[in-house]
């Protein structure tokens, strides 16, 4: 790991420990909970974006494949919920993989209008097929593992966002390897990539199913944490909330999409009273946030940090 | 083959040698950077074959054509521009490795060697091709001759048998032109890769090819050692026009 | 059981009529500036919410009425392009396609905070009994707003081959630098895409509000739906984002007459898909064309 | 830098002011409850009137002297109709407002969401949407009640008219959100008991433009009559495609068609048109003696005074809720456990809005089929049929 993403793992990680011990109230540790789960969501999407240059507007899908198969399975097949989960994420990869071997030969908006026709297949599977339909279903047992039932807030709290410690160590030592390179070859030349012998193709459809595998964790962890889902948490909104938080963060850095699903959860707790024109509001400030904040919050930060510094150096 | 009705390629037949530098010349839209193409993969010809080491790489993709040991540069650089140089050598290594996804993101022992490997056969790589200096350049930064030598750089990093160059003179100085003839040589002799030449330069061609063949409108009008092709009046027909010739007859009698 | 295939088929046209309308408007505005305005829905709602404000609200005569509704649309666009995407000098396509989304949430407030949340509606452009087709009913609306989406097309279509600003909408759109070069004020032609694809959006809402009502929030679905029209179809193609409006609209009467209604957009979606893998440029795109375009 | 304390002393002299005046308005301290309503997003047609309910009812009761003298806090949260935001509204409530219970949400989906938060929270929650999971089993929702009647009761109400006209065989189109689908459940669930055969059943979307081929499939299937089970535009749309098709049979909406507004929205096509509607909208029609004929007067009569607008059923839910808990405070003082067993056992033969309320250990809910008048559409306006 390089020096500057260790350090920022390790404030991330001191962050993440004291936050419930300084805010003390759980309303704030669940708007927490609920930033943890979009981040992982949007590390997944910021990983095939960011550095393998593909759109999808189908996240939503396969957080919902996560949330809907452990569910089904820890309630109505009794499994124990770790195995739930792990079959969502197998689920979800299958789902994956059959939905990229034909879309990424789509390149932009085709691209995204087949991941989006994805995620709406999916949405009216669920509403038509799954378990309780449209009004949804619930008492889904909350995250256990070992006999032991995580139930509370804090508990949850440490749980997801440990999860998101682990799945971005993961993600940063996938992006620095040789494989994260290759990634980044691709989003710049397919053809110099094919002259180099990368095999493109299998490359794109493994950074797509990493995104699903991803969000899939985070339906799965949304749905035991909640204990309740329907389809409507799981529709095209809900995509394009991940992709706006990617893009808010900096699409350009892993650090950028759990910045932007922190950012993108907690406004709307932020903007409540605004009443009913927090609408109006959040669309305001999302309007000129990326029009003057193009490359993104963390970019941008990091920009402004290696300036200060040369001016600092400078200085001396 | 032939492009919506228009053959650009017919009856192009020619072997290479291993350990030769070979030459195609010909007039622009001759056909040279199609035939690069088809045999790299990029196009599949309509009929007739490629062997490689016995092979047979007509519909093989042009990855698994890259694996096989034959690697190329483009007339349109087409480098990594958002990485650095010595990145883009390391990308040229990367097909070679074990390391996929799940090792990668769980950096298992085997994995970190290889990169460690990787960096210092890519930077022996850079010293090869006199670029140590600007390893940690972005690539886009590099002018466009050493843009070139590092395209060529990275073609050798995948470790080919043979390489592909599409003009990669173009637009470089004659300093740098010499350089590039340096390199491409010390390819040959050093490394015993064999060069396949795409290349408008004549003195570069005439200076450091084994053989040449001419192309003109998809068909080998001649082939043979550079003293040969100099001398064919076909292929001063084909690089200076009919008109001319008739003209310079014209003037030659008044 | 024609009668019935017939009601069904005319379903889809009055649906599908919609879809082409808001496809060619993404159309517009992708042709001279690559940009996917996801707004496109919002025009739609913004041309039926305004027409009742002056026909129904003010009492306004029809004509004028839908003058002032297509004015007022106008206006809506040319503000969205200059206060939003002018601003930014070549800037990323998505960040562009996101901020287009973001007007689209700021357009939803502002109609919500105006209209409410309740749905309008006005009576159709004719009063009278609809027409039976071989038992087959066809509301006299359903004409007008499939004779509506032909007069669009037919005058897009002379405004594009015909007309000078036509031609020089176009040229950006091929080649922006070139178009510059000969004298042609792209950013002027940028800003007139938006308008009229605001225009075009508005008439079809004025147009479907009769039969559909119009609420706030009715955009959105109009925009996924026409912007997978104009995909089917092949971006850019006019004569492409018509007939991907009408299979997709005809697809969803016909599945949900014949297969369940349940699954309707579930098929309309997988056909989309399908032609995509086969066809990934859409219907009316060659390859080569396609490659042309970055996005 | 010296100015600054002088600016302190200003600041603290009006803070006190302020809290004095304060405290001498409200000698006793606030009963403070919250509200989470779908304000914004899809349902809003249901938090819409909900919420002006709440601030009106507040209003109300602090300037009629409030509950015993202590004045009364609502604090009302928008759950965007959205499951997330209700949990995070929910949480907030709970955790910085600590609110003695909550009304609302305004879906099922969104209650469904709460419902281990407020066991574990052990906060009574009123809920304002009409599923039937919301309070059942009743064992694991020892905190959770509902106002608005079951889907299944007002089934009932159509299923048992449908019986006296004769009417055996019916399409259903219901529409694909959780409101259609509760009650398709409902509608296929008690059909054999009433003898009804459904022949056709259909759905759509809820911003779906055009339902005529739906109308037409239910004609093909034989039906003796339609029923539309929906909320929003969709349901103006069916009435004005089935008076279009002329089909011939009889159209019958759910209780959400009970607003004037969609009698507006679909003109003369909803002439005829049939409903089991609450007693909310048809109040002026109901016999004098009616126990809830003086509070539904009251209560349509101030809301349409200040809010230029009908509450239609749905905000009906949140002033049941309300006045539940108002009751409670009344009685037993702002303790939730108290507030959770007076609702429980005290609500008896209770008139709200939605009906006579009769909770019980069993019935959270405490209404039946009888909450229900059919009502058909005449000349613009509401009839009671017999």
């Amino acid at each position: 790991m390089k020096k500057g993403d260790l350090l920022s793992f390790l404030i991330f990680i001191l962050l993440i420990i004291l936050l419930p011990v300084i805010s003390g109230s759980t309303y704030t540790i669940t708007v927490g909970i609920f930033s943890g789960i979009n981040a992982l969501v949007a590390i997944g999407l910021c990983i095939l974006m960011g550095y393998a240059g593909q759109v999808s507007l189908g996240q939503a899908g396969f957080y919902g494949i996560g949330a809907y198969i452990s569910s089904i399975l820890s309630v109505h097949a009794g499994l124990p919920i770790v195995i739930s989960v792990i079959c969502a994420m197998i689920v979800a990869a299958v789902a994956a993989m059959i939905l990229a071997v034909p879309a990424l030969r789509l390149k932009g908006h085709y691209l995204a209008v087949a991941t989006l026709g994805f995620g709406e297949i999916i949405y009216i599977i669920l509403n038509e097929w799954g378990p309780g339909g449209p009004s949804g279903f619930g008492d889904i047992p909350h995250f256990g593992l070992l006999g032991y039932t995580i139930g509370s807030t804090t508990g949850y709290f440490y749980l997801i966002w440990g999860l998101v410690a682990v799945v971005m160590l993961f993600s940063i030592n996938l992006i620095n390897s040789g494989t994260g390179r290759a990634l980044r070859a691709i989003h710049d030349s397919d053809m110099a990539c094919n002259a180099m012998g990368l095999n493109v193709t299998a490359l794109k459809i493994k950074v797509f199913i990493l995104s699903a595998v991803y969000a899939s964790l985070a339906g799965s962890l949304y749905a035991h944490y909640v204990t309740f889902i329907s389809p409507s948490s799981f529709s095209l909104f809900y995509s394009i909330l991940v992709l706006m938080m990617v893009i808010v963060g900096g699409i350009t850095n892993l650090w950028g999409a759990v910045i932007g699903a922190v950012v993108i959860t907690v406004l709307p707790e932020l903007l409540r009273r605004f009443e009913e024109l927090d609408v109006l509001v959040y669309g305001l400030i999302l309007t000129l946030s990326l029009m003057f904040f193009r490359k993104g919050i963390v970019p941008i930060l990091i920009e402004k940090i290696k300036k200060l510094r040369e001016f600092a150096v400078a200085k001396h | 083959m032939s492009f919506g009705g228009l053959m650009a390629l017919r009856n192009v037949s020619f072997d290479v040698i291993e350990g030769d530098i070979k030459a195609l010349i010909g007039p622009n839209g001759a056909g040279k950077t199609t035939l690069l193409n088809i045999v790299s993969g990029i196009h599949q010809p309509d009929k007739g074959d490629v062997f490689f080491l016995g092979e047979k790489l007509v519909n093989v993709a042009p990855a698994r054509i890259a694996r096989k040991g034959i690697s190329r540069t483009f007339q349109h650089v087409e480098l990594f521009g958002n990485m650095t140089v010595i990145e883009n050598i390391m990308v040229g290594q990367y097909a070679r490795t074990r390391s996929g996804f799940l090792s990668s993101g769980f950096k298992l022992p085997f994995v970190v060697k290889e990169e460690r490997e990787i960096q210092r056969k890519s930077e022996e790589i850079l010293e090869y091709i006199n670029l140590g200096q600007r390893k940690d350049e972005p690539a886009s930064n590099l002018p466009i001759g050493e843009q070139r030598t590092l395209e060529i750089g990275r073609a050798l990093a995948t470790g080919p048998r043979l390489v592909l160059l599409d003009e990669p003179a173009a637009g470089l100085n004659i300093k740098e032109t010499r350089n590039l003839g340096e390199i491409i040589r010390k390819i040959r002799d050093e490394l015993k890769i064999t060069v396949v030449l795409v290349e408008h330069d004549m003195d570069l061609v005439m200076s450091i090819s084994d053989s040449i063949i001419v192309l003109n409108f998809g068909e080998v009008i001649a082939e043979g050692t550079p003293l040969e092709i100099q001398k064919n009046h076909e292929v001063i027909v084909a690089y200076l026009g009919e008109e001319e010739e008739i003209q310079r007859g014209y003037n030659a009698h008044t | 059981m024609l009668t019935v295939f017939l009601q069904f088929l005319f379903s889809g046209l009055t649906v599908g009529a919609v879809y082409a309308l808001v496809g060619i408007g993404f159309n517009i505005t992708y042709n001279a500036t690559s940009i996917i305005n996801l707004a496109q829905g919002e025009f739609v709602v913004i041309g039926g919410l305004m027409m009742w404000f002056f026909a129904e609200s003010l009492k306004l005569p029809f004509l004028v009425s839908v003058a002032f509704t297509i004015i007022s649309a106008g206006i809506v666009g040319l503000l969205m392009e200059r206060l939003t995407i002018k601003p930014l000098k070549n800037p990323d396509l998505l960040l562009m396609i996101m901020i287009t989304i973001a007007v689209s949430i700021v357009l939803r407030g502002i109609l919500m905070f105006a209209f409410g949340k309740d749905p309008y509606v006005y009576p159709s452009f004719t009063e009278g009994e609809p027409l039976s087709i071989y038992g087959a009913i066809i509301q006299q609306q359903t004409l007008w707003v499939i004779g509506i989406t032909g007069f669009c097309i037919i005058l897009l279509f002379f405004f594009f081959k015909k007309t000078m600003v036509g031609k020089a909408m176009l040229a950006c759109a091929v080649n922006p630098t070139a178009a510059k070069l000969v004298g042609i004020n792209v950013s002027r032609m940028v800003m007139l895409s938006f308008v009229l694809s605001a225009v075009v959006g508005a008439i079809g809402g004025m147009a479907i509000t009769p039969i559909s009502l119009m609420e706030y929030d009715k955009g959105p679905m109009l925009a996924v739906k026409g912007f997978c029209a104009a995909i089917m179809g092949g971006l850019g193609t006019n004569r492409g984002a018509v007939i991907g409006g009408f299979i997709i609209g005809i697809l969803e009467s016909m599945t949900a007459g014949y297969i369940h209604s349940g699954l309707k957009d579930a098929v309309a979606l997988i056909i989309l898909l399908l032609i995509l893998f086969f066809k990934p440029a859409g219907i009316f795109v060659s390859k080569a064309m396609h490659q042309l375009r970055k996005f | 830098m010296e100015k600054a304390p002088k600016r302190f002393l200003v600041v603290l002299v009006a803070a006190l002011s302020v809290f004095f005046l304060f405290v001498n308005a409200y000698a006793k301290e606030p009963y403070r409850i919250g509200a989470l309503f779908a304000v914004t997003g899809p349902a809003s047609f249901l938090g819409e009137p909900e919420k002006n309910t709440a601030v009106m009812l507040k209003d109300q009761i602090n300037k009629a002297g409030g509950i015993n003298g202590h004045p009364l806090e609502i604090i009302i949260e928008d759950t965007k109709s959205d499951e997330t935001q209700a949990v995070l509204s929910a949480k907030k409530l709970l955790e910085n407002d600590k609110v003695l219970a909550i009304v609302g949400p305004s879906t099922t989906g969104e209650s469904m969401a709460l419902v281990p938060i407020m066991n574990t929270a052990a906060t009574p929650l009123l809920s304002c949407a009409a599923g039937a999971p919301i309070t059942q089993p009743v064992k694991d929702r020892t905190w959770i009640f509902k106002t608005p009647q079951y889907d299944i009761s007002a089934v009932e109400a159509i299923y048992g008219y449908m019986k006296k006209q004769g009417i055996s065989k019916i399409g259903i189109i219901t529409i694909s959100t959780g409101f259609g689908d509760a009650g398709k459940k409902a509608l296929l669930e008690i059909a054999p008991k009433y003898g009804i055969t459904i022949v056709a059943e259909e759905k759509y979307g809820p911003k779906d433009s055009d339902m005529t081929t739906q109308l037409t499939k239910i004609k093909a299937a034989g039906a003796q009559a339609v029923i539309n089970w929906s909320v929003g535009p969709g349901q103006v749309v069916v009435t004005k495609n089935w008076q279009a098709l002329k089909m011939g049979i009889p159209l019958y909406q759910s209780h959400g068609w009970g607003s004037k507004k969609n009698i507006e929205l679909a003109g003369k096509a909803a002439e005829g048109v049939i409903a089991p509607l609450g007693r909310l909208v048809v109040w002026d029609k109901l016999p004098d003696k009616h126990p809830q004929k003086a509070l539904l007067k009251k209560y349509t009569q101030d809301y349409e005074a200040l809010y230029k607008s009908e509450p239609g059923t749905f905000g009906g839910h949140a002033y049941d809720a309300i006045m539940m808990i108002v009751e409670a405070l009344k009685k037993v003082g702002p303790d939730k456990k108290k507030i959770r067993d007076y609702i429980e056992t005290n609500i008896q033969k209770w008139p709200g809005t939605g009906g006579i309320f009769n909770m019980s250990k069993d019935d959270h809910c405490g209404l039946d089929k009888t909450a229900f008048e059919m009502v058909v559409v005449k000349n613009g306006d509401w009839e009671i049929l017999k």
